[in-house]
């Protein structure tokens, strides 16, 4: 059920120590507040480690540009040009903040805001591992596909706000563009859903096995088909690779935040580059087994057979540690493809790219949607490999 | 203490918000705004009664349908008024005339 | 009323403040570091070079809100066939399989009606290829 | 504790939200103020252990309804105030002192009127012990699936006749 952050930390044996010094330091039960505390620290430590991970981005991204046309990325400001995200902050810092005449003065700070809280908010249900996902919601993929849609309002307001043509042209297309391939994820999400009954990160996660084969991608060929189409989806909804026609350079002058200067563009940028690790995350926990760890690591019950000596505690954190390596192993692995395909495909025009959507993308993503209904179905839910083995449960720990 | 009351009051308060906007305003645009703001007023009551009286989902189930009809309705509403506007260069209320006598 | 297990929205609201502390902050603090000096030209909005003429505010082709509007027919259909979606799985389990089925392939078939027509009617491709041509037409009829 | 708190959060949110659509001059303001309204009552949802509509309030109405909305003003003329034909200035589309205080006048008697019907309830109830929270996901999926099967298949129907009804109308015909 809903198990959060806290209520893993507070297996930890200091927990209920703090709770009895800090009950007695204020008089009232301090259960309460000692949850606001540890959930206040860990979204800090979260928050600030996707910031570094959205400006680390901008260094990926042009490091392996750099890399695919066979030239040296940045390597002036700190070793290998690591910190070039921070000297690129500090600029954006010192810039002027112009606001464009009779711009609107109030959309203009809603627009970037916007962004940020829909990203932001979107980052509570990402399941870095089974017990450091921040809220296991058991609503979780629904609620993210809500607050995802608010990034699209956020890209129309700021077009809007800018009063000059180009943004206004590039938030009218961003917007469409998001919301129209929305719709091809959320069919392709929900053929996920119905393959696992439930809504929740964790538990569609924990319906993988740690295996390739145990992965939903190779589950029956619907979900293969289902897990490109969320792929490309996802590309198109945070404004990346081939579909970035909203801040194409070449048409649209850097589309809908043309007008805006300084610290408001840090904030688009750095909202789309946590969009993007947010979306690979979710591919990589729908599709690829999420902090599933191979040969049942994670849990910890085979290291601590192994080694009797560990405390069965620390063999848990130790499974945990691993979770979360898979995790961003494989997310990274999918950052790493999104930068790949930005600097190898050329850009769509917009109307390839409305085709593409709803003539391509959609059909496609209502036959899985109809094809897993009717595999589950017909095979009660076995994947094929399961069924081509036919040996029952495959060495590599249960599945199903 | 956070009791149905409440809840009550709050979209009694919501429905009032939605009553004004519609009344208010003159841009057929902006009543659609009230429109939307009367219909989450009924649903907040269905939840809220589900919650607090009897435990069956119906509630749920009835505002979920609330929430379908709405947003039909606002893609339609506005497909009107676009039309509205490409006929009639305005989208002023007091335009609207034709079907008088 | 155990208010424990509401705390699972918590970490919502925390990260909708953080970002909203980092956003204002910054702005804030940029508004102390930032030189500030206004100047007519440099307010207007980009125009290649060129003064701007007109106001961006001139309305658009209405396609924008077909788009619009088929996406969200889609999304409250998504929205519908979720708690449908979480079910089917304990259904197949206690063989009511076939029944949930038949509902949900339906409810797809009746929307997917939908989509189709708009397809035929050319809504869905950007450009209104018929549009083009009708004007020609129109022209030489004159 | 966090249940006070997060009530007394959604209520301002869509109450604030609210009012300011009803008093803001900008159309544009007024959907932004919306959205705030409607993100507010998501938040009620919440509280109401409504988790699900919570979300699909999120998906449908902050992600479709709003965004809906700012297309139409941006399809009809933007937010300038229209002239009738001979150029004499109607009543501002965004209301003026008149029609607010007509909207206000009209409101007391409403609020009258709903105030005696709501007021035995207000007296009557007595607080049970609440339920905790539970998912309700599935059970809305059971009852959507056995009990309203027949509402779920006909609000299909209904969306389609929604989503060709709107495309027939949006259509730019050549015709004027």
């Amino acid at each position: 059920m809903n198990e959060t952050v806290v209520s893993y930390l507070s297996q930890a044996p200091g927990y209920a120590l703090l709770v009895e010094k800090l009950s007695e330091f204020f008089g009232f039960d301090a259960e309460g507040f000692v949850t606001f505390l540890i959930f206040a620290l860990v979204c800090f430590v979260v928050v600030n480690v996707m910031s570094a991970i959205g400006g680390l981005g901008t260094y990926a991204e042009r490091k392996i540009s750099a890399d695919l046309q066979m030239r040296q990325g940045p390597n002036r400001v700190g070793p290998f040009g690591i910190l070039q995200f921070l000297a690129d902050g500090v600029k954006m810092l010192g810039k002027e903040d112009i606001l464009p005449a009779q711009a609107d003065r109030f959309l203009f700070l809603i627009a970037p805001l916007m962004c940020m809280v829909g990203v932001f908010a979107s980052l509570a249900v990402v399941p870095f591992s089974s017990g450091l996902t921040l809220t296991n919601l058991n609503i979780g993929v629904f609620y993210l596909i809500g607050v995802s849609s608010l990034v699209g309002v956020g890209i129309f307001l700021g077009g809007y706000a800018a009063n000059s043509k180009w943004s206004m042209l590039g938030g009218m297309r961003g917007a469409s563009q998001i919301i129209s391939y929305e719709v091809p994820v959320t069919l392709s999400i929900l053929a996920i859903v119905l393959m696992t009954g439930s809504l929740s990160f964790n538990v569609i996660t924990d319906a993988q096995g740690g295996l390739p084969h145990q992965w939903y991608i190779f589950h029956n060929p619907f979900t293969f088909i289902a897990f490109f189409v969320l792929f490309i989806g996802a590309l198109a909804e945070t404004n990346r690779a081939p579909f970035d026609l909203p801040e194409a350079e070449s048409e649209l002058v850097s589309g809908y935040h043309t007008e805006f200067s300084g610290m408001r563009f840090a904030f688009f940028a750095l909202a789309e580059y946590v969009e993007v690790f947010v979306v690979c995350g979710v591919v990589a926990a729908l599709f690829l087994g999420g902090y599933k760890v191979p040969f049942d690591l994670g849990n910890g019950e085979l290291i601590a057979k192994t080694f009797p000596a560990i405390h069965p505690m620390l063999a848990k954190q130790i499974g945990n540690v691993l979770q979360l390596k898979a995790f961003i192993l494989k997310t990274l692995a999918l950052y790493y493809v999104v930068i790949w395909i930005r600097w190898t495909l050329p850009r769509l025009r917009v109307d390839s790219l409305m085709v593409l959507c709803w003539k391509y993308l959609t059909p496609i993503a209502l036959f899985n949607l109809v094809g897993c209904a009717v595999w589950l179905w017909a095979f009660e839910g076995k994947s094929m490999w399961a069924m081509i083995f036919k040996s029952g449960v495959a060495a590599a720990g249960g599945h199903h | 203490m956070i009791s149905l009351t409440s809840y009550l009051i709050i979209s009694f308060c919501l429905f009032i918000a939605g009553m004004t906007v519609m009344i208010a305003r003159k841009n057929i645009i902006a009543m659609l705004l009230g429109i939307e703001l009367i219909l989450n007023a009924a649903a907040i009551n269905f939840v809220a009664y589900t919650r607090f009286v009897n435990q069956n989902l119906d509630g749920h189930v009835m505002s979920l349908f609330i929430i379908v009809i709405a947003a039909a309705e606002a893609a339609v509403g506005l497909a009107i008024v676009i039309r509205f506007f490409q006929i009639k260069e305005t989208i002023h209320i007091d335009d609207a005339t034709e079907l008088q006598s | 009323m155990s208010s424990h297990n509401l705390d699972v929205y918590m970490p919502v609201l925390i990260l909708m403040a953080f970002a909203a502390i980092m956003v204002l902050g910054a702005l804030l603090v940029g508004k102390l570091v930032r030189p500030q000096n206004p100047t007519e030209l440099k307010n207007a909005p980009y125009e290649c070079g060129e003064a701007p003429i007109g106001s961006a505010w001139s309305n658009f082709n209405v396609r924008f809100y077909v788009v619009a509007l088929v996406f969200i027919i889609f999304d409250v259909e998504g929205a519908l066939m979720f708690p449908v979606a979480t079910v089917f799985k304990k259904f197949v389990e206690i063989g009511e399989g076939g029944a949930i089925l038949g509902t949900f392939l339906i409810f797809v078939s009746v929307l997917v009606l939908g989509i189709v027509y708009c397809w035929k009617k050319g809504d869905l491709d950007w450009v209104k290829s018929y549009q083009v041509d009708t004007d020609y037409n129109e022209e030489k009829d004159k | 504790m966090f249940l006070k708190i997060m009530f007394i959060l959604a209520a301002t949110m869509t109450l604030g939200g609210a009012f300011l659509t009803a008093y803001t001059k900008n159309l544009m303001h007024a959907c932004v103020y919306l959205l705030v309204s409607l993100f507010g009552v998501a938040g009620l949802y919440a509280t109401l252990g409504a988790d699900f509509l919570a979300a699909t309030q999120l998906v449908v109405y902050a992600g479709g309804v709003v965004i809906l909305m700012l297309f139409a003003i941006m399809l009809t003329g933007g937010i300038q105030n229209f002239v009738n034909k001979f150029g004499l200035d109607k009543v501002p589309s965004m209301g003026n002192g008149k029609t607010y205080t007509i909207a206000g006048l009209s409101m007391i008697i409403t609020a009258f009127i709903i105030m005696k019907v709501l007021a035995p309830i207000f007296k009557t109830n007595v607080q049970g012990e609440l339920p905790a929270f539970a998912s309700t996901v599935e059970e809305i999926g059971v009852l959507l699936v056995t009990d309203h099967v027949l509402a779920f298949e006909i609000s299909s129907i209904l969306l389609l006749g929604a989503l060709v009804g709107a495309a027939v109308i949006s259509r730019p015909r050549r015709g004027k």
